[in-house]
């Protein structure tokens, strides 16, 4: 039950918010997250890494045909799993004046606990369950409370989400199938898929199958184009979420099976699947240059930052994939606070251009420099968070395809070329016409504090990412031996 | 070759004829009726061949099913006509993409 | 081996004073942003002066204080390294940056940016400091980028005008290629050598050489043409100058350029160690200094004249530098803070004085009356930018033409054009600002600088004249602990002919100044007149302007086309277009007409296809 | 004489004999004039409760030649009797004909699939399909056409009738007796192809299938709820019992690509429907495809009947699905795609238990549409069959654009119109049975599953 | 002898089968039926059982005495407004033609292919045994049949009855 609360305790919580008159769901689904925060923080104690390393398993009977409900904690599942816990709590933070009705405030506890499973899970079909479940919420909660075209958007959301899955589930059935040809024994464990290597094209397309189904949560090019829709139209808490941690799904899924399932096509088709990343990077930067919505622009950034996190889980060297895991958790807070703050721009005038804005440097003042921080931390500047996951990625790449890492770090370029300018019409600009700079009223005391937090997290990963590395180190230390040898 | 079996195949294919390409649901449903006999010869000369009396049975049997058959296809066509519509097939077109 | 206190104060103490400025005193007395900072700014400077002390004395150190990322074996430190080299530079750093500082504290008083201004500056300030001390390169990008941002914050730190947010903005975005070739360099380093201290780098590099060191160092090359602005990615340093005036001022004379200068002297022996890299350097930085000094001669904007003379004065210092000199180049960017330094503290006040934030030529002249403080630094500064013996700039520009004669006469043709034509451009300022004034010019009135700017500006003044008498000191600060070989690191001895040759560059470039500006007051106003095409190609820079706003357009356009044309209208499009499309072929393959003998006919079809199925 | 009542005493066929006298009972309390058509819908319950209870004490094996129960016929019963209660419960016929016809249904389907020769199939499949025609006709939904589906659904039927007819024409030629057995020779596989035809006209896969729609619009919705349960499950049962024959043959394997391309053709065609019923009509198209590619599985390897436990779920959880949805539209009385603009705001119950249904007819975990969708899946992979298996996936994306598009429109929306009150009684409780039993199956089937060991041996 | 005479009555029956399908007029139609059905009805009596000929005869010639009544008594007096019904299903006849031919065919080549089979027709005998069957092994059959003609005349009179209402 250790671990399964973890899930368990935000789902009754949300079918319990449901019962519920709107203002009480409001402080009810807030405490419960704040609850399975603590929780988490709870559990990270006992199993710190000082007291011998994380591993937490919990396993269930058998279901049917070999599926197993087996849930494990360990460092890699605990960094995402704690952002999941907070970047949670810090939505419904973000919405608490948005006079949402209690079907919200269910949604984003439904959204947490399905996500906890994701990480939690080591039974392949339990990932699966948990996988698809994350849609159900974050589909009513883009379509519901989003802006103006969001009914297209849930529904583009959901079915290109949906579509690469079920990729993903055929070619999990053609694994499973095909480990029980070769062992004799029905399995859906992760442990032990792991080192599977099916060979051949059979093989090759599983993998193919695995990476679209990943690829198009991470969203690797050219499945990216759900991406800019779902950011912008979803509620600012709901591309919180989606930003800071539906994202990194797909990179789990990387590490969690791609990498142990099949380490040696991994390393064979290392060429294509980073060449896919650094095309994210680049693409990804050349379309937010061009982007005149906050949202959107952000939302292709995001396309190029995760880019970097899947260039460092496969460059398979320990400082890649240690980057790579860590890049995940940084990103959700970057990017989580950069929505959020965009949220409460649009919160105060219902726009999100960039020509909407400017001269906010003088009337926001706090607003402008956390955005400012934050952009920082986003366009990678050393001393931020951004910088260490995005350089322990290269440097993991550099060693194992060293091209692939100067494409990468041509991401840096373009990433102030992106952010910046629109930071500066934003902040600094001169309002036009159609301005409603005036609307805008600077942070709040409860939003300020949500910033700090998340500015303040971002400037101790960049300067001390040491404890988090540490945590990540064991199940680091687990992956890299996949790989190849240097 | 099997003499029954052509004949009833001829059978067959000539009700299939009727209920496929005659417009009118009447004539269709006689159609049906033809191909039942149809099968029912072959089924009777193989019993018959095979000196199988279950066979003979199961044709019997089979014989009462089809007349159900056209008893509840005539109840239909009658309702049809109850209604004030036509017994012409193509006029059944309410229903449609 | 324990460290010294001084070393713990050069980073504590502008952090303790920043975060005591931003949540301390800001909030509730705005205004008084500045004390911590200028107290910081004492504690940093005592403790450069010390570090200098102790270095000089023969200590040296090179430590790794604190882990900051590390995965399995690889890790990545917080070290301090401090030597000959970042010493003696951190000393000039350290100090010119604080009585910056304190002019700073008097130009911007009235500003209502004030704090951030300060928070923002000291900022700067502290980057370079940590940078200076680094030992390993990643911990030097990290201050690079930190000197970068503050950059970018400070150029554009008048949000309103709406050329301060594109030079800021240019700024960063140029600097940034220089990032990425930095962090392309750190990354081959790592790979190769699974290190990034400087010392061990070098010392591997020696052992097992290194196959892509010649891209390392050209990659090193270009992070630093872009920090210090040399040819082809110079022209962000000039635009910067939109920033207020201190910022230039610290940019110009301590904090920014000299950074680029500084990593190639730090990574010496990596660059030498490729052949034929310290030529591109020397040629690089040779056509620089004759390309922004002719530039310079041409500028109206006062602040303009100064940053392309530091312009050129870096590309000597990158000549210098190529040539072999390290200590030559080092020496010259120690004398080049003070004096430029100076300079801007000097086209600061003008500008404050004519209640302005910046000046041009056409509103200036005959300057003398009204603010002699100001013409008398500014002179001293002049004097010194032109090397004059015996002030500070005389022992610098000696060594590098020294360099530039042993090395040939080409160089030294270079290096004597580039000392003319900074004699003339800044002696022409000088007559342009404080003599006349001309016919074409039209003073609005001006008044001398407070005492808060203007001592600073004759402390500065001062140590631009005397500095000179430090040069034998810095030299032999230079040789302590340093990873350059000895001979790279010597400083130039006097001599006749260099003096000669020196003395005469100047004199000519003088003469000229005085024959074109004093002697025909309009000359300046009427060739701009007479040529339009010649202002033009010099307003563009000799047309590379162009070729960049080409460059970026050209980016700009592919980024339409990719996020606009390719990635929304057409990818995307024909994402969307499936659902439509699912919608049509369901329309295809649906049976219309609802009719009976179609779906007979289709029972049939079935049949029939089993059929044969089954019996083929 | 004494053979005969051997029969009937023997246990095998009790819940028929239960289901047969149900009906007589049925239609003699028709005669009396007192009797109201609520009783004749309790005496249908009661029976198909009885039969099922029955199905306990049922043995197994060989009853003489025309009667024999196995596992599978035994498992599958329930799915008939289960899925014809709603509509026993939901009906509101005020007299005992529909209650007789319906039990005729259950009893065809029950003989059926009790049946050790061709003879009982076929008269179970006529017991079967006649009451349904004429349930058709009586029961209209409220627009629909007078007759016209039933007509068009006699004609169809009776055409596949013959085929069926001439099928077993050919088996019994083939192999001189009417015995459930491979037939062998080139005569065997004509008219294995020609009965295979019948069962999947009856299933309602294409190009067998365009009387589907049609029919399903025009009924009252619980009567399509029924066809496409009970009616569905028996065609499927005649279908896995085919296909068994002959393993091997090409009936079988041509099953996976006629699943496959059925379940396409399904969500294709039922993403541009209008009117609720005939999108549910074709969405129970997609699913019988998937259930056609899931025997194909079974037949390829080898039609093991312990391995059929995928189907019998996937009956099972269609069962709870599509009974569901159609009880929905009963209740809710909705007609048009449109009319669910906002209906989630109005009513929040049945659009929730709705949109529960949806997500597991989608067949999005943790759902039991899902899991079932599994395990077909899983088969097909087991037998190799990828390209049947991809193309059934991408029919399930397409099925995700209509099913997902409802909710979007009940929840998304603005309200255009006030739904009416909805009514209390039975429809809500079965609806919420309904929508219970699609979200939990995805989520306990271990509980069914030692139950269904000891059910299928 | 025998196959002469069922070679005749099967040429006979397929004669008035052809005559049935192009016949206009629903009586035609149903008397032409009626030929095919009696034809056979000889055939199964040729085919060696008197007893299914019998049957056959009574049941669908019966069968289809009962339709033509009804036919006359319920089909529209006059032609719908639309004219006299088309004697032919409109729609694209060879597509649907080809997949007959082809189904035809198929049966045929099954046929061919297994055409080793004994011609020879089986004795009368059988139909003494018919009777032990129905109603020895065969009674449950016997009843379901019973039961759905007893569902089927229901259908009729319910049909009837509800309309009245």
């Amino acid at each position: 039950m250790t671990l399964t609360a973890l899930w368990l305790v935000p789902a009754m919580g949300g079918v319990l918010c449901l019962f519920t008159k709107a203002e009480t769901s409001k402080r009810f689904s807030a405490a419960v997250a704040a609850a399975v925060l603590g929780y988490c923080l709870w559990l990270s104690v006992p199993y710190a890494p000082a007291s011998g390393g994380w591993g937490l398993v919990e396993t269930g009977p058998e279901w049917i045909f070999g599926i197993r409900y087996t849930l494990a904690l360990d460092g890699l599942a605990f960094s995402l799993v704690w952002l999941t816990a907070f970047l949670t709590l810090v939505s419904l933070a973000a919405s608490w004046k948005g006079g949402f009705s209690p079907g919200y405030w269910a949604c984003f506890l439904f959204l947490e606990a399905s996500l906890m499973g994701v990480f939690l899970s080591r039974d392949l079909l339990v990932f699966y369950v948990f996988w698809e479940a994350v849609l159900i919420p974050m589909f009513f909660i883009i379509g519901v409370w989003g802006s103006d075209g969001r009914r297209h958007a849930a529904m583009k959301f959901f079915l290109f989400t949906f579509f690469g899955s079920l990729f993903m589930l055929v070619g999990m059935l053609a694994l499973v199938t095909a480990r029980h040809a070769a062992t004799g024994v029905w399995t859906w464990d992760m442990g032990e898929l792991a080192g599977a290597n099916p060979a051949g094209l059979a093989g090759t397309l599983m993998f193919v199958s695995f990476v679209i189904g990943f690829g198009v949560k991470i969203p690797l090019f050219p499945m990216h184009t759900w991406l800019p829709d779902a950011h912008t139209e979803a509620p600012a808490a709901g591309s919180i979420m989606l930003a800071g941690v539906l994202l990194k799904m797909g990179v789990y899924g990387f590490l969690r099976v791609l990498i142990p399932v099949f380490p040696k096509l991994c390393w064979e088709l290392l060429p294509w699947l980073g060449g896919l990343a650094c095309v994210n990077i680049l693409y990804g930067s050349l379309c937010a240059m061009q982007q005149r919505d906050l949202k959107r622009l952000i939302a292709y950034s995001s396309v190029a930052h995760l880019g970097f996190c899947v260039l460092g889980v496969l460059s398979w060297t320990p400082e890649g994939v240690a980057g790579g895991s860590l890049q995940l958790f940084n990103h959700g807070i970057t990017t989580g606070a950069l929505f959020m703050m965009v949220g409460f721009l649009y919160e105060r005038t219902h726009r999100r251009g960039l020509a909407d804005f400017g001269e906010l440097v003088g009337r926001a003042p706090w607003l402008t420099f956390f955005f400012g921080w934050a952009v920082m931390a986003s366009i990678g500047l050393p001393g931020m968070n951004g910088f260490v996951g995005e350089f322990m990625s290269l440097a993991g790449m550099a060693r194992a395809l060293p091209v692939m890492a100067v494409a990468g770090a041509a991401g840096i370029v373009l990433s102030a070329a992106y952010c910046l300018p629109a930071y500066q019409a934003v902040f600094w600009g001169a309002s036009g016409p159609g301005s409603v700079s005036s609307k805008v009223t600077d942070l709040d005391a409860r939003e300020q504090v949500l910033v700090w937090v998340l500015c303040g997290l971002m400037l101790y990963i960049g300067l001390c990412p040491t404890p988090f590395l540490d945590g990540l180190a064991p199940s680091v230390a687990a992956i890299v031996p996949y790989g190849f040898q240097q | 070759m099997n003499p029954a079996l052509q004949v009833g195949l001829a059978l067959f294919f000539l009700g299939l004829a009727c209920l496929a390409l005659r417009g009118r649901l009447l004539v269709m449903l006689l159609g049906l009726e033809l191909m039942a006999a149809g099968s029912v010869v072959i089924l009777t000369w193989q019993a018959g061949v095979f000196g199988d009396p279950a066979g003979l049975a199961a044709v019997v049997l089979i014989l009462a099913v089809a007349a159900a058959e056209a008893v509840v296809g005539l109840c239909l066509i009658l309702r049809l006509h109850h209604a004030g519509r036509s017994g012409d097939a193509e006029s059944l077109t309410a229903l449609r993409e | 081996m324990p460290v010294p206190v001084s070393v713990h104060l050069l980073f504590l103490a502008p952090a303790a004073a920043l975060l005591a400025s931003f949540f301390l005193v800001r909030p509730f007395r705005p205004r008084w942003t500045h004390l911590p900072i200028l107290l910081s700014c004492a504690v940093v400077s005592g403790a450069a002066i010390d570090l200098a002390a102790k270095v000089y004395t023969g200590w040296s150190m090179d430590q790794t204080l604190g882990l900051w990322m590390a995965a399995g074996t690889w890790d990545v430190s917080f070290g301090v390294r401090i030597d000959g080299l970042s010493a003696a530079v951190l000393a000039m750093v350290a100090v010119v940056g604080a009585l910056i500082h304190v002019y700073a504290a008097g130009y911007m008083r009235s500003d209502p940016g004030f704090p951030r201004f300060f928070l923002s500056f000291h900022l700067f300030y502290l980057s370079m400091i940590g940078m200076l001390v680094s030992n390993n390169f990643v911990q030097f990008y990290l201050f690079w980028e930190g000197v970068g941002l503050c950059s970018f914050l400070l150029i554009g730190f008048w949000t309103h005008k709406p050329a301060a947010r594109a030079a800021s903005l240019q700024a960063f975005v140029v600097n940034r290629v220089g990032d990425f070739a930095f962090l392309v360099a750190i990354l081959i380093l790592l790979k190769t050598y699974g290190d990034t201290r400087f010392e061990r780098v070098f010392e591997l590099m020696a052992y097992q050489g290194g196959p892509l060191l010649a891209l390392v160092g050209l990659l090193l090359f270009t992070a630093a043409a872009s920090k210090s602005a040399q040819f082809p990615l110079y022209f962000w340093l000039p635009d910067a100058m939109e920033g207020p005036t201190p910022v230039s001022a610290l940019m110009h004379a301590a904090t920014m350029v000299t950074a680029g200068i500084f990593l190639l002297a730090r990574a010496w022996p990596l660059v030498v160690f490729v052949p034929g890299l310290p030529t591109v350097i020397a040629a690089v930085g040779g056509a620089t200094a004759v390309f922004a000094g002719l530039l310079a001669c041409g500028q109206t904007d006062l602040k303009r004249i100064l940053a392309y003379s530091t312009v050129s004065h870096l590309g000597l210092m990158a000549l210098a530098l190529g040539l072999g000199r390290v200590g030559v180049a080092v020496l010259h960017l120690i004398m080049h803070g003070f004096f430029k330094a100076v300079l801007f503290l000097c086209a600061g006040n003008i500008a404050h004085g004519l209640g302005k934030s910046a000046a041009d030529v056409s509103e200036t002249g005959g300057l003398a009356k009204s603010m002699p403080v100001t013409m008398a630094c500014f002179a001293a500064g002049a004097a010194s930018l032109a090397g004059l013996w015996p002030t500070a700039g005389f022992f610098s520009k000696d060594g590098i033409i020294e360099a530039a004669l042993e090395a040939g006469p080409g160089w030294l043709a270079v290096a004597l054009l580039a000392a003319a034509l900074g004699a003339f451009y800044i002696s022409r300022m000088l007559f342009l600002a404080f003599f006349g004034p001309s016919p074409e010019q039209h003073p609005g009135h001006c008044h001398e600088a407070p005492a808060s700017m203007a001592v600073p500006a004759a402390f500065l003044a001062l140590a631009a004249l005397s500095a000179g008498a430090l040069s034998h000191g810095i030299g032999s600060l230079l040789k302590v602990g340093g990873l350059a070989p000895e001979e790279s690191l010597a400083l130039a001895h006097f001599s006749w002919p260099v003096f000669g040759l020196g003395t005469a560059a100047a004199g000519v470039g003088f003469g000229a100044a005085w024959f074109l500006t004093l002697a025909r007051p309009s000359f300046d106003w009427d060739w701009r007149r007479r040529h339009p095409g010649l202002q033009a190609l010099v307003a563009s820079d000799f047309g590379w302007r162009k070729v960049v706003a080409l460059a970026a357009s050209a980016c700009w356009g592919l980024a339409e086309w990719v996020g606009g044309s390719l990635d929304r209208r057409r990818w995307d499009g024909f994402i969307e277009w499936t659902a439509p499309a699912s919608l049509s072929l369901g329309g295809c393959i649906s049976l219309k007409g609802g009719r009976l003998n179609d779906y007979l006919w289709w029972i049939l079809s079935g049949t029939a296809v089993l059929m044969a199925a089954a019996l083929l | 004489m004494r053979e005969a009542l051997a029969f009937f005493s023997a246990p095998l066929l009790w819940p028929q004999l239960t289901l047969a006298s149900g009906l007589l009972c049925c239609l003699a309390s028709g005669m009396s004039r007192g009797v109201t058509g609520a009783a004749s819908r309790t005496l249908g319950v009661v029976s198909l409760l009885v039969a099922l209870w029955m199905l306990l004490f049922t043995g197994r094996g060989p009853g003489g030649p025309l009667v024999s129960l196995d596992g599978l016929g035994a498992a599958w019963q329930i799915l008939f009797n289960v899925g014809a209660l709603p509509v026993f419960l939901s009906l509101d016929e005020d007299d005992e004909v529909p209650a007789s016809l319906l039990l005729g249904v259950c009893l065809g389907a029950g003989l059926l699939a009790a049946s050790a020769s061709l003879l009982m199939v076929f008269i179970g499949l006529e017991l079967l399909s006649l009451p349904a025609y004429l349930l058709v006709a009586r029961l209209p939904s409220a627009s629909a056409p007078p007759h016209e589906a039933s007509v068009k659904y006699f004609f169809s039927g009776a055409l596949a009738s013959c085929l069926f007819l001439l099928g077993m024409a050919f088996h019994y030629a083939s192999s001189g007796s009417l015995a459930l057995a491979p037939a062998p020779g080139i005569m065997g596989a004509a008219g294995l192809a020609l009965m295979g035809s019948a069962a999947l006209f009856k299933l309602g896969a294409a190009p067998f299938h365009f009387w589907l729609p049609d029919v399903y619009e025009s009924s009252a919705p619980a009567l399509a709820g029924f066809l496409s349960t009970s009616v569905k499950s028996a065609a499927l049962f005649l279908l896995m019992r085919l296909a068994s024959l002959g393993p091997d043959s090409a009936l079988s394997a041509a099953l996976p690509w006629i699943g496959a391309l059925t379940a396409l053709y399904g969500s294709l065609l039922a993403l541009r429907q209008v009117r609720l019923q005939r999108l549910f009509a074709y969405s129970s198209v997609s699913h019988a495809g998937i259930m056609v590619l899931g025997v194909g599985a079974w037949a390829a390897q080898g039609c093991d009947p312990a391995a059929a436990a995928p189907l019998f779920f996937y009956g099972l959880v269609y069962l709870c699905m599509s009974n569901g949805a159609f009880l929905f539209i009963r209740l809710s009385g909705l007609s048009q795609r449109g009319d669910a603009a906002g209906y989630g705001t109005m009513r929040a119950a049945p659009a929730a238990l709705f949109a529960v249904l949806l997500l597991s007819l989608a067949g999005i975990p943790p759902t039991g549409g899902f899991l079932a969708k599994l395990l077909i899946f899983w088969e097909a992979v087991k037998a190799g069959l990828y390209l049947p298996v991809a193309v059934a996936a991408l029919a399930s994306l397409v099925g995700l654009g209509y099913y997902l598009g409802l909710i979007r429109d009940m929840y998304f929306d603005e309200p255009k119109w006030r739904s009416p009150e909805t009514e209390t009684g039975a429809v809500p409780v079965l609806l919420w049975v309904c929508a219970a039993g699609a979200a939990l199956l995805g989520v306990l089937p271990w509980v069914l599953k030692s139950y269904l060991e000891r059910l299928f041996l | 002898m025998r196959e002469a005479a069922f070679y005749l009555a099967g040429a006979g029956a397929v004669f008035f089968s052809l005559l049935m399908l192009f016949q206009r007029g629903l009586y035609a139609a149903a008397a032409c039926l009626l030929g095919a059905l009696l034809q056979t009805g000889a055939l199964l009596y040729l085919a060696g059982s008197p007893l299914v000929g019998f049957l056959q005869v009574v049941i669908c010639s019966g069968g289809v005495m009962t339709l033509v009544v009804v036919a006359v008594v319920s089909a529209p007096r006059k032609a719908g407004a639309g004219g006299d019904p088309a004697m032919w299903a409109a729609g694209s006849v060879p597509r649907p033609l080809a997949a007959g031919v082809v189904l035809f065919l198929a049966a045929e080549a099954a046929l061919a292919a297994a055409g080793a089979m004994s011609s020879a027709g089986a004795s009368g005998a059988l139909d003494a045994r018919v009777g032990a069957v129905l109603f020895g092994p065969y009674a449950l059959a016997t009843e379901a049949a019973a039961l759905l003609l007893f569902l089927a005349a229901l259908a009729l009179v319910s049909g009837r009855e509800r309309e009245a209402r």
